[in-house]
């Protein structure tokens, strides 16, 4: 198996927690970090630091030359026509919030509708509530069936000529199946709309190639692709940048600034403010570097063998509720709840067991509502989990029952 | 820690703990606690009167700890004096701190007292203390 | 001399630019990290990498700790009175714009006047331009004298009614100087407004008390205190930060979000959008301790005492514009001209001997005009330089006189 | 690099280029270009005639090598036709960046050889390169 030759070089996985092996199975929230990825930090404090485009000397090109480059690197990944179309921000939220301050506050008017899918993360939710109340626009969201899809009839009726702005995840971190983002993407274009698409989710078990979804706007994390936790990325289309204002401001982003006002330079720096984040960059770009090595097809050929054994491991117990409900779709995540064991208690016990699964709403909450739960659990599978992860994972859910009093 | 056997005094409790799982007629306060890691609320209803606590009650949903001590709080602390049970308030929260006297708690906060392990369990000190910080919200809500 | 214990913690010092000893001079834009600092930021993703708040098992209120314990570390560094007015951001810029966008765009209203001092760094002058635009609100400057100081008259006669804030730096980064905050501060307040205080440049160089200077706002970034680069600090004062609409949205920021809308959650996290970056924040903690284990007073003594010996030399070469002009106040940093020779050519030039110092407008264009220049050249100083590297740095100045064909 | 000859170079340039800093009379482009990393602006004024460049001039202010690299450019390009400039533009930004042959941008660009030197000093690379990239986007604003 894959994760074979990968679990050694993540130094956290082979400690033991309270003599026990830890099973991580908490990945969709973030990731471990490969030993190149700290190597890289390292790298850079220990080789070229120093404030990029603001220096002339040779430390200072260097280190200028590690932005640059890192943002090349990532627009390859994404498959952007150009690497000014990345800019780095701190993390998905940031990038999100960007898009929704700028873009959002300068194109949207009273009555405009934003379409949101009801499964967003609250980064990709809660901006866009904000940007509508101020803005006067509404939002609209998006219904998923029973079994976690968006269809087409769903989009067609909500997606129209009002639709400005299309927010949907390439895939949600608690139904774990892929969105027809390039389907709706097109909607929203048809009607004169843009598309943000939240790739936060997808960037680790997939490609994601913005050309072929052809989103205006896609947002991800580093943190979740084995890279560092503070750094981000968001993607947009050239023309959309160029023709925005501003979101943050402050050094580097501008062109002049006098007393009576001021002039900006244009993107990717117009939209990166103040110092960045470079030792960050550059274990991203390792964190890339290492995914692309292995290969996102292979990645998601070994996560989807665990989900499909986790899930019948799962159903052969029995009384174990899956959302999405029915669901044989696999990706690299499974949210489920046990049946009269809140999540809480059972993320618990099973820590106990030594094995780390997330309890709550997933940040997430109108998707709860509308599953009508408050919370689950959810385990979420990464390169370095194997079949034993899976197997201890499956018997601690087992001995949550019978600490629960209802063992079968 | 054994969790199993807090568990265990935990899911007893559990069992019992529809009694106070009500609404209070006639409450004076009436406190939503909430636990944003959870995603738990309580509603807490209080009816105190002439400085005695007549009666609690608490509904809402959350995990079996938040539950168990909601309904063992209330069941410690029906009849008390306001002065009695801020008291109580305090130490149970020191208890799960980890931070009070084995003997005292035990001979203050009688049935209580088996929540004593969640000092063991950090990430689960919020579900134990919700009811507890809810009541300590309400009391100081009081006009002396 | 401090600097003979201190600067073998600095792996990026000894090593060699072309065979020849590297003279950093640029400790204004970024400083190095010292080894403990790196060590920090590994041990945390190899012991106890999980994303906060969000989870219930183990390594997931180990990573909670981290991130509460930085936020200890810094009130009582900054002697805040609660922990929970300690947010974390990316850097000083983000820290600024949240106050400029969250309190700015709140309070403000048509004729309402922010006083700006002119020699503010783009980061604390470019927010106020453009909250000044949308809110109808006026930027009103504030004018150093020749000697780089705010008088007591001039922020009489600027700061009164209708100052709302006050937007100025502790220390700026041209002039080097410590400014009256704690006056202006006490005369916003007289007439009911707010201080925001810039310590980007002196958090590293003399103690930064928010109490003691009564500062409604403070910002700093890790990485000008030899912490990394993905971390910055906003403190605020509880009540004003409890009152103000939040910035960034998304997770961890809430309480409770409906399709309807969202209830937030209290300060610190009601600003904290999205995941936190605890690898840098474990660095920054540990960058902190490095400077308090140093003790500031001493770090500041030290720092004069090269400031003053470059500052000697750079007179007894004759021909040197130092700005503010006729400074004999010396603290971290000294910005200066080569007469008849561009900056951009006496960087390069001082490069090829191995003296880091930086040329250009400093992000401080409104101060450049006021002193009627395009830029400078600036040497700023760390704990790590020593009087070998001020005789390096003016043999360089010297050298550059001679290349451009001007030497004595 | 010999930092130090490449500067005796240009500082011997830079003596003789008063004569290209002036604003040109009935001038049909006029094109600021900054570099935002140095704050340095300069005006460059065209004067095209029936496809031939007529005259240039710059105004402006900034560091030597961009100063140099101006009045450089303006006495090898005046009186050639667009199309001439475009291709001496190109080899121009080639040989900064390191990329041209030394014979054939020795004997094409002339004078303006002298700053090959600059491909070895990559953060003034900027700094050679942007007079000459406002020529180039004002010939490209030129009808064909
Ligand atoms: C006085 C001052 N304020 C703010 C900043 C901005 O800091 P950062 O780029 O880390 O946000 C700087 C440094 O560049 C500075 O010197
Ligand atoms: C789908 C989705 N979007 C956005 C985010 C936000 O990512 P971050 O917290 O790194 O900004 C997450 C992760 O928490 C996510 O799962």
């Amino acid at each position: 198996m894959l994760s074979q030759y990968y679990k050694k070089d993540f130094k956290i996985l082979s400690k033991l927690e309270n003599d026990m092996r830890m099973v991580y199975l908490d990945n969709a929230a973030t990731t471990q970090k490969p030993d190149v990825v700290l190597a890289a930090v390292k790298r850079y404090y220990t080789g070229d630091n120093a404030n990029p485009h603001r220096g002339v000397y040779e430390l200072a090109m260097r280190a200028t030359d590690v932005h640059e480059n890192a943002r090349q690197v990532i627009a390859a990944f994404l498959n952007a026509e150009r690497a000014e179309e990345v800019i780095f921000t701190r993390n998905a939220t940031e990038a999100l919030n960007l898009v929704a301050y700028s873009y959002g506050l300068a194109n949207l008017k009273t009555d405009d509708e934003i379409a949101v899918a009801v499964s967003e993360h609250h980064s990709n939710l809660v901006p866009w509530q904000r940007v509508a109340e101020v803005t006067g626009a509404k939002v609209v969201y998006l219904y998923p069936t029973e079994q976690g899809e968006y269809t087409e009839e769903e989009l067609t009726s909500k997606i129209g000529s009002s639709t400005k702005i299309l927010a949907m995840a390439h895939v949600s971190n608690v139904l774990g199946i892929e969105n027809p983002v390039k389907l709706a993407s097109r909607l929203v274009h048809q009607n004169g709309g843009i598309a943000v698409i939240d790739c936060a989710q997808s960037v680790a078990h997939m490609k994601v190639n913005v050309r072929d979804m052809d989103a205006d706007f896609v947002a991800f994390s580093g943190h979740k692709v084995y890279g560092p936790m503070g750094i981000g990325v968001l993607y947009g289309k050239y023309e959309l940048l160029d023709a925005m204002p501003p979101f943050l401001s402050g050094g580097d982003m501008i062109s002049h600034v006098h007393e009576s006002g001021t002039t900006y330079a244009k993107p990717p720096r117009k939209f990166e403010a103040g110092t960045c984040n470079l030792g960050d960059e550059a274990g991203l770009v390792e964190a890339i570097r290492y995914v692309e090595a292995i290969g996102l097809d292979k990645i998601r050929e070994h996560e989807t063998e665990l989900c499909k054994k986790a899930l019948e491991g799962l159903n052969a117990l029995g009384r174990i509720d899956i959302y999405p409900s029915g669901s044989d779709k696999s990706g690299s995540l499974i949210s489920f709840n046990i049946r009269g064991v809140h999540p809480h208690d059972a993320a618990t016990i099973m820590d106990s067991y030594g094995v780390c699964v997330r309890a709550g709403h997933h940040c997430a909450e109108p998707l709860m509502e509308r599953l009508g739960i408050g919370s689950c659990l959810r385990a979420s599978f990464a390169i370095y989990n194997d079949m034993d992860d899976v197997d201890i994972f499956i018997r601690s859910v087992e001995q949550t029952r019978k600490v629960m009093g209802i063992g079968s | 820690m054994d969790l199993k056997s807090l568990y265990s005094q935990i899911i007893t409790e559990n069992s019992r703990a529809a009694h106070n799982r009500r609404p209070v007629p006639g409450a004076t306060v009436s406190l939503e606690g909430n636990n944003p890691t959870c995603g738990d609320d309580i509603v807490l209803q209080v009816k105190i009167e002439n400085g005695i606590i007549e009666d609690l009650g608490f509904i809402g949903s959350g995990c079996a700890i938040s539950q168990a001590s909601a309904s063992l709080m209330i069941d410690l602390i029906k009849g008390k004096t306001v002065e009695e049970a801020k008291g109580l308030v305090d130490l149970y929260l020191r208890m799960i701190k980890g931070e009070a006297d084995e003997k005292e708690y035990i001979d203050r906060l009688e049935d209580c007292s088996a929540l004593a392990g969640v000092a063991k369990v950090p990430a689960r000190v919020k579900c134990a203390v919700l009811a507890w910080h809810t009541l300590e919200d309400a009391l100081n809500q009081q006009p002396d």
